[in-house]
């Protein structure tokens, strides 16, 4: 870190002055310990929760009657279920980017948002996971996707991207989970030494694991936070890589194409970051956390943004290019329906949202404005949405034989379920800020000048 | 001389410049059995109490091997021994396709053994641990830095080994009992 | 409910195990037993439709209360594809969460065996039995597929002329008819059950009295029959009671026929052609090529050999028509005129050939019409003018005419006796029984089948006579407790006619015995025993009745005879011979010259014919050929006429005529004639069944006597309202926004000649891969399949036959119209150039089985492989439902169970199953195996003789059925196997090729042989 | 002890039995190529000779099909041994003769019924199509 701090004077702050160990330790876990919860909190989390509880029952009533309640059809055999799973997976990347990516490229001002960015992480994954396994026919006999030892003596088909995905999600959640709980191992410890109330004690005592600080351990723990680190990075890559594989590999008109890995995980990246942010500024301001998650954080954030939106523009026009270029009827066809067709409208607002809008990101007073960062957030995770929405299914409803085109309409089971995982989102969210330190205290410490060892 | 029971010496400093200094100056006057202890990772501590080799990279390594080895040889073996099928054209053994899983595997393998590995080595999880039972030692996930000489150590001494430490300008200086 | 199990049922196995309600049964007594069990069986289930038995049942509340009611419980849930069976599909789920995979350990099931088994019966083999379905009065001849005593599957009569092995979708559609859960299952009065008994007893005093009137007061009418047997019972009833009068109605009728044949020839003859000889066919607007034509079976499988241009000279086809029709899809020069404009083409055609009428030529048909004429010159003798039936006598007499003159009678046209047993005209007939009727000269109506009170003229108003004027004795034997059945006391439920014995006389005149495929599951009798006893013989079956008129007609060594008729399907010698018929002077009067307003026509349903067909849940998805409509008739117009009258598709219109109103959806129609409407009869159903009621609106509301197919002077207003159409193919045409698809792949015979190999499409060389080709050509047999696109005639026939062979679902109308029918094979309909006359061209398309399968590479669990013959199999129980195959099929001939379209419950419809085909269950994909049961079967039987499987030998459902033989399936590897032999011809093309999918379903590139100077006249 | 079936046969009326050797209805199973192929019956059904009361011998599962399926020479024997319950596989002291050839071991045995009967190849016989359908 030291060459961090020796750079620190010619950046914006990453943390406001007049911090110590022991403020920021006090102002960081008193919000779990002290602070009572708001109605506010109580209200938000009471909202979530009952979304949460409409997803519950839409499931119910789809493992009751069966996929036809949904807006899916021959030929759209995918509508929201695919592109919500996707949407949702993309958003996560933001975590592990920030978290993994960041830190290998010793990006200290980090350290104030990778916790909750994690956790989102984790709890978008947690709403993607719910797609695979309820848009299957039976899901009673999803596990079939995996393989294990069984009378059929039959086993997966691992030519499918399906299976690839299964692999790839499971093994993203799993290290994840690991990443963000290492990372709160210290933090516990803090608020086990914190918490006047036993049970707390107690509770966080375990979590903790016993973790005192020494020599030896931190540095068997930094090596392992790193090795995660390193391994994480090329896995977020890989993730929404084989998502993307899900489109490539098929043969469809729209689908088919070897630019999608690197677009998808852009624009992961992309609605990962307008994710962050939609969290994070509503977030410092109610718990007042200005002085650690500061303009520059909103600012890095926004040129992420920024970077990443104009990948996934330049991913559109490849796209569209490579439509006319190749010669292929059926291509050229994919590119005038995205353009004429039934569904243009929403293709054009994909453009509007993810690729002219957020150029107004150059003008450096909007960066760090978060009232108009929020709102242009908001317009990238529609955008983003869009696009899968544009990919899966109006590449999908127009394919080879003009006989079997058909149309999508999403019913309001589609609705209820997509809705129903944002509640999701949101509620664990809101138990998230309230249970643990939402900003790595620890990691805030390595960020004060105190932290250095003259000599 | 005697020795009374006790499982060491703590030693109370205000910053991580101190506590550095402290740890090299005990490590210097022979003690071996020492730890320290403080509220976030600091560069050279663990040099500073003498500690060199760590396994964790090399746990990680095997493991991501382990994985990435079951990973390819699980598909190569179902789609080639196992049951061998005809799916749409392709070679029973279509490695491109067998990539993917396999370098997931190798990830989650790596993964868990670099975390699980990392706890092992580290003796957690450990709930109980003597330092807990010095009052001030819950200041060492705040502000404070500590330093500890354990009555195992060859060169421990009661009255010798206080004295020194006491050299060394502790804000606190405490014994552990055992 | 204890064969409902894992996603899959089946009603036996290969090894004989098999279900109680399946066992003892045999033609003849034994059926009996079969009934008991079913009823066992039915006792389990709830409902009011269903009883323990009929005595038992006689005094429930429960049933007076459903016959009282128009019709069962869950009627209206019953369309609908979510709604339908509610808890059923609790059921299903929860089945399906119990016993899914293989592990599952399985329910008890009892066997019952035979105590004595019949020798004929080896459990788990199917026999086949001849018989004949009979339409209008005429027969198709069949064989028919048996199960343990199931009837399961309809096939065609291969031996048989009139059938060649094939059949129309009626025919093959009649099963699902006999097994229908709605059918009439007893003798009812005034709603209340009865026995046969009761019945018999009832009648007998009216008779007596009768008797003292000689029958003044007797009326009978029935529809169109042919048989031998009940023309003879008829004879002798009439004997019996000289004063009675029979009557013969019928709504789609071919009065026109036979008053055209009266003025051509002074007597009623039936027009019999041979397309196997017409080089030329000029066509007055007669759909010759779509079921319900007489012959048309016989006619398609000629027309279709002389479409092929490698076997000899192709024919070429003119057709005029008044709506688009399938025999216009087949057209090398198609011209749509408004119906009575036909007259006057027909005028033009007869004056050309020095028939002496007030000729007003118009111009714009000038160039089609000399073409016509100058090939049919050339080709007199070898030509053909065929009328349609609801054209007017004069064309009718034109056609006769012109064909006299051509020298075509005696080659190409024949001249025999009519088939109908009792040729008069039916709207006469049935004025004059509403005449009797109204003036109080009926005291007994008998209504053998037919449902007169629905499809009667709009004007002659044979409902309300029926129930104003109160004759004290009304009869009506019919299939169904339909809309007339409701207007009469009594109400006999007839046998279907795989339950009862009786006679039919296919088109050429042949006749083929009925015989019985299982007995009467509700002991329904039978015309043959009603009239029987009406002439007093009561008791004596059916099976005596026409066994004992056939015993007169063949003394000498009659067993025989009898085994034999039996046993081929047809009696010999009974073929009509072509009669000499002079042909009288025809004068056409000066036809009405084309006025300019609007018309409209009624014409018979491709699906549901006259609407006896309404509560058939397979034709009803039928898709309808050149539409594609399901579950709805609509109000057929041009694209142009539409326009001026700016309505768009689904926008409802009110039709009035005289005063009576019709509301009903448009349906844009490329190709039909401008300035009219047409619709279709058989709709707007009130007491069909749980299927057939309410769906599609009522045309017969405005159909006139006087004019029964074309009537002039209709105005249409929109409502304002739209109706939603269902709809299998939402688009039509080949054309995209950024260029045309090569999908059905066309030229005309010189550019054929020219360039044969034109349908080639650069397909990638299989050299162009890393991968080793699977060694495919080291087997014995690789199944491929070639579907000849110049013999299809898009008749729709394949799609019911594969429905039946492989248990394939009904969806109803809401699920159709989101996409999710479940037809494994479709025939696609697509319309090239000019939207007022385009070219047409029909497309099946089964499940290609791609070497390279993009379906079986995606799915996570391997539920699609590839067999070693190179079948994409498709494994049921282990689908878990991604729809990742689906996606990933460019013909997207994969189907998915969205909800749970099977039903599990109903035991008829359990007993219909093929026994050999997985049922599905929800949330899995199925689609086309090539009928791999059949190919099982037909590998057993050649191993166990240590032998090949012969070419020929197995054939797919579709191909059966076919009677265009345009489907052809086989071993590939077999160079000498007719599919290999299609393959390898230059017309033969793949589709999609350049995907590299290698299917092995191939087509025929289409070759039509327009006339090149009516051509260069339109360009 | 027969007399239920005795009763059967006067009146007419079936016996009720249950079902022993159950195969999920999705499987399709042909009992005649079986036999003509040179499967015992105690092969799959046991020694039902031998039977106090009727049991399920094998498990019926997909993996023992495959078993055979796979190597159908483990279990072929002679057509005309078939049906013989007390049949054991051939042994250096009680050698199995088929077409005048003595034959020791059963694989040798399988393998020449094998090629004598036409029994198709390994891949031929584990298609899904099989027995699924």
């Amino acid at each position: 870190m030291s060459e961090q701090t020796e750079q620190k004077p010619l950046r914006a702050p990453v943390i406001a002055p007049g911090y110590s160990f022991g403020s920021v330790t006090d102002k960081i876990s008193s919000i779990v310990l002290t602070r009572p919860a708001s109605n506010g909190w109580f209200m938000g989390f009471g909202v979530a929760f009952l979304l949460m509880q409409m997803m519950l029952f839409a499931i119910g009533y789809l493992v009751l009657k069966g996929i036809g309640i949904w807006g899916d059809t021959t030929p759209i055999g995918w509508g929201f279920e695919i592109v919500n799973f996707v949407w949702w997976i993309g958003i996560g990347h933001a975590g592990t980017l920030i978290s993994a990516i960041l830190m290998l490229l010793r990006q200290s001002w980090r350290n104030s948002i990778n916790r909750f960015a994690e956790a989102m992480t984790l709890f978008a994954v947690a709403c993607a996971g719910v797609f695979p396994a309820i848009h299957v026919g039976r899901p009673w006999l999803a596990y079939w996707m995996f393989p294990y030892p069984n009378t059929m003596s039959y086993w997966p088909q691992f030519r499918s991207p399906l299976i690839w995905d299964v692999f790839a999600v499971s093994t993203y959640a799993t290290i994840s989970a690991l990443f963000w709980f290492v990372g709160l191992i210290p933090d516990l410890a803090t608020l086990r030494d914190r918490s006047e109330k036993r049970p707390l004690k107690i509770i966080y005592g375990m979590l903790a694991l016993g973790w005192r600080g020494s020599a030896r351990h931190w540095h068997r723990y930094e090596t392992a936070y790193l090795l995660l680190a390193g391994l994480a990075t090329p896995l977020v890559l890989s993730v929404h890589t084989v998502v993307s594989f899900d489109f490539a590999i098929g043969i469809v008109p729209g689908w088919h194409t070897t630019i999608f890995p690197p677009y998808f995980v852009a624009g992961a990246i992309y609605s990962g970051f307008a994710m962050v942010v939609m969290l994070c500024i509503p977030i410092r301001k109610i718990y007042g956390l200005e002085g650690f998650i500061t303009e520059t954080h909103l600012d890095n954030s926004a040129k992420v943004m920024l970077a990443t939106g104009l990948i996934v523009g330049y991913g559109y026009i490849v796209e569209a290019f490579m439509g006319w270029y190749s010669g292929n009827r059926y291509e050229e066809f994919t590119l005038w329906n995205r353009l004429h067709g039934p569904y243009h409208v929403l293709y054009w607002l994909l453009w509007i949202c993810n690729i002219f809008v957020p150029q107004v990101l150059w003008i450096k007073k909007l960066r760090t404005n978060p009232f108009w960062l929020f709102i242009i957030s908001a317009v990238v995770l529609v955008g983003m949405w869009l696009e899968r929405f544009v990919i899966v299914v109006m590449s999908l409803h127009r394919d080879f034989l003009t006989s079997s085109w058909g149309m999508y309409y999403p019913t309001k089971w589609d609705w209820m379920t997509y809705i129903g995982t944002i509640g999701m989102f949101l509620a664990a969210i809101f138990l998230f800020v309230r249970v643990l330190p939402m900003i790595s205290i620890f990691e805030m410490r390595t960020l004060l000048p105190e932290a250095e060892v003259k000599e | 001389m005697k020795r009374t029971p006790t499982y060491g010496l703590l030693a109370e400093f205000d910053s991580p410049t101190a506590l550095v200094k402290a740890a090299e100056a005990t490590h210097a006057a022979g003690y071996v059995k020492i730890d320290a202890y403080s509220p976030l990772p600091i560069e050279g501590l663990a040099e500073a109490i003498g500690f060199h080799h760590d396994l964790v990279p090399l746990v990680t390594l095997i493991g991501a091997i382990i994985g990435g080895a079951t990973g390819y040889l699980m598909q190569y073996w179902i789609n080639t021994m196992a049951y061998p099928l005809n799916i749409g054209g392709k070679p029973f053994h279509s490695w491109p396709s067998f990539i993917v899983v396999t370098f997931e595997m190798t990830i989650l393998f790596g993964g868990i053994s670099a975390v699980f590995g990392m706890l092992a080595l580290n003796g957690l999880p450990m709930p109980y641990h003597p330092v807990f039972n010095v009052s001030r030692f819950a200041m060492a996930s705040k502000d404070r830095f500590f330093l500890i000489v354990f009555s195992s150590d060859k060169k421990y001494d009661d009255v010798k080994t206080r004295e020194f430490l006491e050299s060394l300008g502790p804000k606190t200086l405490t014994e552990v009992p055992d | 409910m204890l064969d409902l199990s894992p996603i899959v049922m089946k009603m036996e196995e290969q090894n004989g195990k098999a279900h109680q309600h399946q066992e003892d049964v045999c033609p003849g007594k034994k059926g009996k037993l079969d009934f008991e069990t079913v009823r066992a069986q039915i006792a389990e289930t709830k409902g009011p439709e269903f009883w323990r038995s009929l005595e038992e049942l006689a005094g429930s509340e429960e049933f007076r209360e459903m016959m009282h009611r128009e019709f069962p419980k869950g009627a209206s849930e019953w369309l609908s594809g979510v709604s339908r069976r509610g808890f059923l599909q609790l059921m299903g789920a929860s089945m399906a969460l119990a016993g899914m995979t293989a592990c599952t350990k399985q329910p008890v099931e009892p066997i019952v065996p035979y105590v004595k088994q019949p020798e004929e019966i080896v459990p788990g083999r199917p026999l086949f039995y001849a018989t004949a379905f009979t339409l209008g009065g005429y027969a198709s001849p069949l064989l028919v597929e048996s199960h343990l005593y199931r009837p399961t599957k309809i096939e065609g009569n291969d031996k048989h002329p009139a059938s060649l092995g094939g059949t129309d979708i009626f025919a093959q559609a009649s099963i699902l008819e006999m097994y229908d859960p709605d059918r009439s299952q007893t003798i009812t009065y005034l709603g209340d059950v009865r026995t046969w008994g009761d019945f018999v007893n009832a009648l007998t005093g009216p008779l007596n009295v009768q008797k003292g009137l000689r029958g003044g007061g007797i009326r009978i009418l029935s529809r169109t029959f042919s048989s031998p047997t009940l023309a003879d019972q008829k004879k002798n009833f009439l004997a019996m009671f000289p004063e009675a009068k029979w009557h013969v109605y019928e709504p789609v009728n071919r009065d026109n026929v036979f008053e055209g044949a009266k003025l051509a020839f002074g007597q009623p003859v039936e027009t019999r052609y041979d397309f196997s000889k017409a080089d030329v066919i000029v066509s007055l607007d007669a759909d010759f090529l779509s079921a319900g034509f007489p012959g048309s079976t016989k006619y398609i499988r000629d027309f279709a050999k002389r479409r092929n241009p490698e076997a000899g000279e192709m024919s070429r086809l003119y057709v005029v028509e008044s709506g688009m029709s399938a025999t216009g899809a087949k057209a090398d020069h198609r011209i749509p005129v408004p119906s009575s404009m036909v007259v006057v083409l027909a005028q033009m055609l007869g004056s050309a050939f020095g028939i002496k009428t007030a000729a007003g030529a118009v111009r714009d048909l000038e160039p089609f019409v000399a073409g016509a004429i100058h090939d049919l010159r050339s080709r007199s003798g070898a030509s053909l003018v065929v009328p349609g039936e609801h054209q007017p006598p004069i064309v009718h007499a034109l056609a006769h005419a012109v064909n006299e003159s051509l020298g075509n009678v005696g080659k190409t046209v024949f001249y025999t006796d009519p088939v109908d047993a009792n040729s008069v005209n039916h709207f006469d007939s049935i004025k004059e029984l509403i005449g009797d009727m109204r003036s109080g000269k009926v005291d007994m109506l008998i209504i053998l089948g037919g449902n007169p009170a629905y499809d009667a003229p709009a004007d002659v108003g044979f409902a309300d006579a029926l129930k104003s004027t109160n004759i004290p004795v009304r009869i009506h034997h019919g299939l169904y407790q339909d809309e007339t059945a409701e207007l009469c006391q009594w109400h006999v439920n007839d046998a279907h006619y795989l339950e009862g014995w009786s006679d039919s006389r296919a088109y050429d005149g042949t006749v083929s015995i009925v015989q019985p495929l299982i007995a009467p599951l509700y002991d329904g009798k039978s015309a043959h025993e009603i009239l029987a006893l009406l002439s007093g013989q009561s008791g004596t079956s059916g099976h005596d009745i026409v066994k004992g008129y056939w015993q007169k007609q063949h003394t000498a060594d009659f067993d025989k005879f009898w085994r034999k008729s039996l046993h081929d399907g047809w009696i010999e010698g009974t073929t009509f011979a072509p009669k000499q018929v002079s042909a009288k002077s025809v004068t056409a009067p000066s036809a009405a010259a084309a006025s300019g307003d609007l018309e409209l026509n009624f014409r018979r349903d491709p699906s549901i014919h006259d609407g006896r067909f309404s509560n058939n849940g397979w034709l009803q998805e039928l898709p309808k050929p050149m539409n594609k409509l399901t579950w709805d008739n609509a109000v057929l117009i041009s694209p142009k006429t539409a326009q001026e009258k700016n309505l768009k598709v689904e926008d409802v219109v009110e039709i009035s005529l005289n005063g009576k109103k019709v509301q009903g959806a448009i349906w844009i129609q490329a190709g039909h004639p401008d300035n009219s409407l047409t619709v279709f009869l058989g709709y707007g159903r009130r007491r069909a069944g749980r299927v057939g009621t309410g769906v599609g609106f009522d045309a017969y509301a405005l159909r006139y006597s006087a004019t029964p197919w074309t009537a002039t002077g209709v105005t249409i207003s929109a409502t304002g309202a739209t109706y939603k159409l269902a709809s299998t193919q939402g688009y039509q045409t080949m054309d995209t926004g950024s260029g045309t698809r090569p999908l059905v792949r066309t030229a005309t015979l010189e550019e054929y000649r020219k360039e044969p190999l034109f349908a080639k499409e650069e397909e990638p060389p299989k050299e162009l891969t890393l991968y080793q080709p699977y060694p495919y050509d080291k087997q014995d047999y690789a199944w491929g399949m070639a579907i000849d696109l110049n013999g299809c005639v898009g008749c729709n026939n394949c799609i019911v036959a594969c429905q039946s062979e492989n248990n394939i679902a009904v969806v109803g109308k809401e699920q159709v119209s989101l996409g999710r029918h479940m037809h494994w094979i479709r025939v696609d309909a697509y319309y090239q150039g000019d939207r007022a006359n385009p070219a047409a061209y029909f497309q099946p398309v089964p499940c290609q089985q791609c070497e390279n399968a993009p379906c079986e590479v995606v799915c996570p669990v391997g539920a699609t492989a590839h067999s070693t013959e190179g079948l994409n199999d498709m494994v049921y129980n282990r689908c878990i439902g991604t729809r990742y195959c689906s996606n990933n099929c460019p013909y997207k001939v994969r189907r998915f169970n969205f909800l749970l379209f099977q039903d599990w419950e109903t035991p008829q419809l359990k007993m219909m199953r093929n026994p050999d085909v997985s049922v599905r269950s929800r949330g899995v994909m199925e689609k086309c195996t090539y009928c791999v049961q059949r190919i099982n079967e037909g590998r057993i039987t050649a191993e166990r003789e240590d032998r090949k499987i012969a070419d020929g030998e197995v054939q797919s459902a579709c191909q059966q059925s076919c009677p265009a033989d345009a489907i052809v399936f086989g071993n590939i590897n077999d160079p000498n196997s007719r599919v290999s032999k299609l393959k390898a011809q230059a017309r033969n093309y793949s589709l999609l090729a350049d995907l590299n999918t290698r299917p092995r379903t191939t087509y025929l590139a289409e070759i039509r042989n327009p006339n090149s100077e009516i051509e260069e006249k339109h360009s | 002890m027969l007399e239920p079936v005795r009763e059967s046969f006067k009146t007419g009326k079936s016996l009720v039995w249950n079902r022993v050797n159950d195969l999920p209805d999705f499987v399709y199973f042909n009992h005649s190529i079986h036999i003509n192929k040179g499967v015992g019956c105690n092969t799959c059904h046991g020694p039902v000779d031998r039977m106090p009361l009727m049991y399920n011998y094998a498990s019926l599962e997909m993996e023992w099909c495959l078993d055979c399926h796979r190597a159908p020479e483990k279990n072929l024997r002679p057509r005309d041994q078939v049906f013989n319950m007390r049949y054991e596989q051939p042994t250096a002291e009680s050698p199995v003769e088929f077409d005048g050839k003595k034959y020791m071991d059963q694989l040798s045995l399988g393998t020449a019924l094998k090629d004598k009967y036409h029994l198709r190849s390994k891949q031929d016989i584990t298609s899904c199509s099989t027995c699924h359908r």
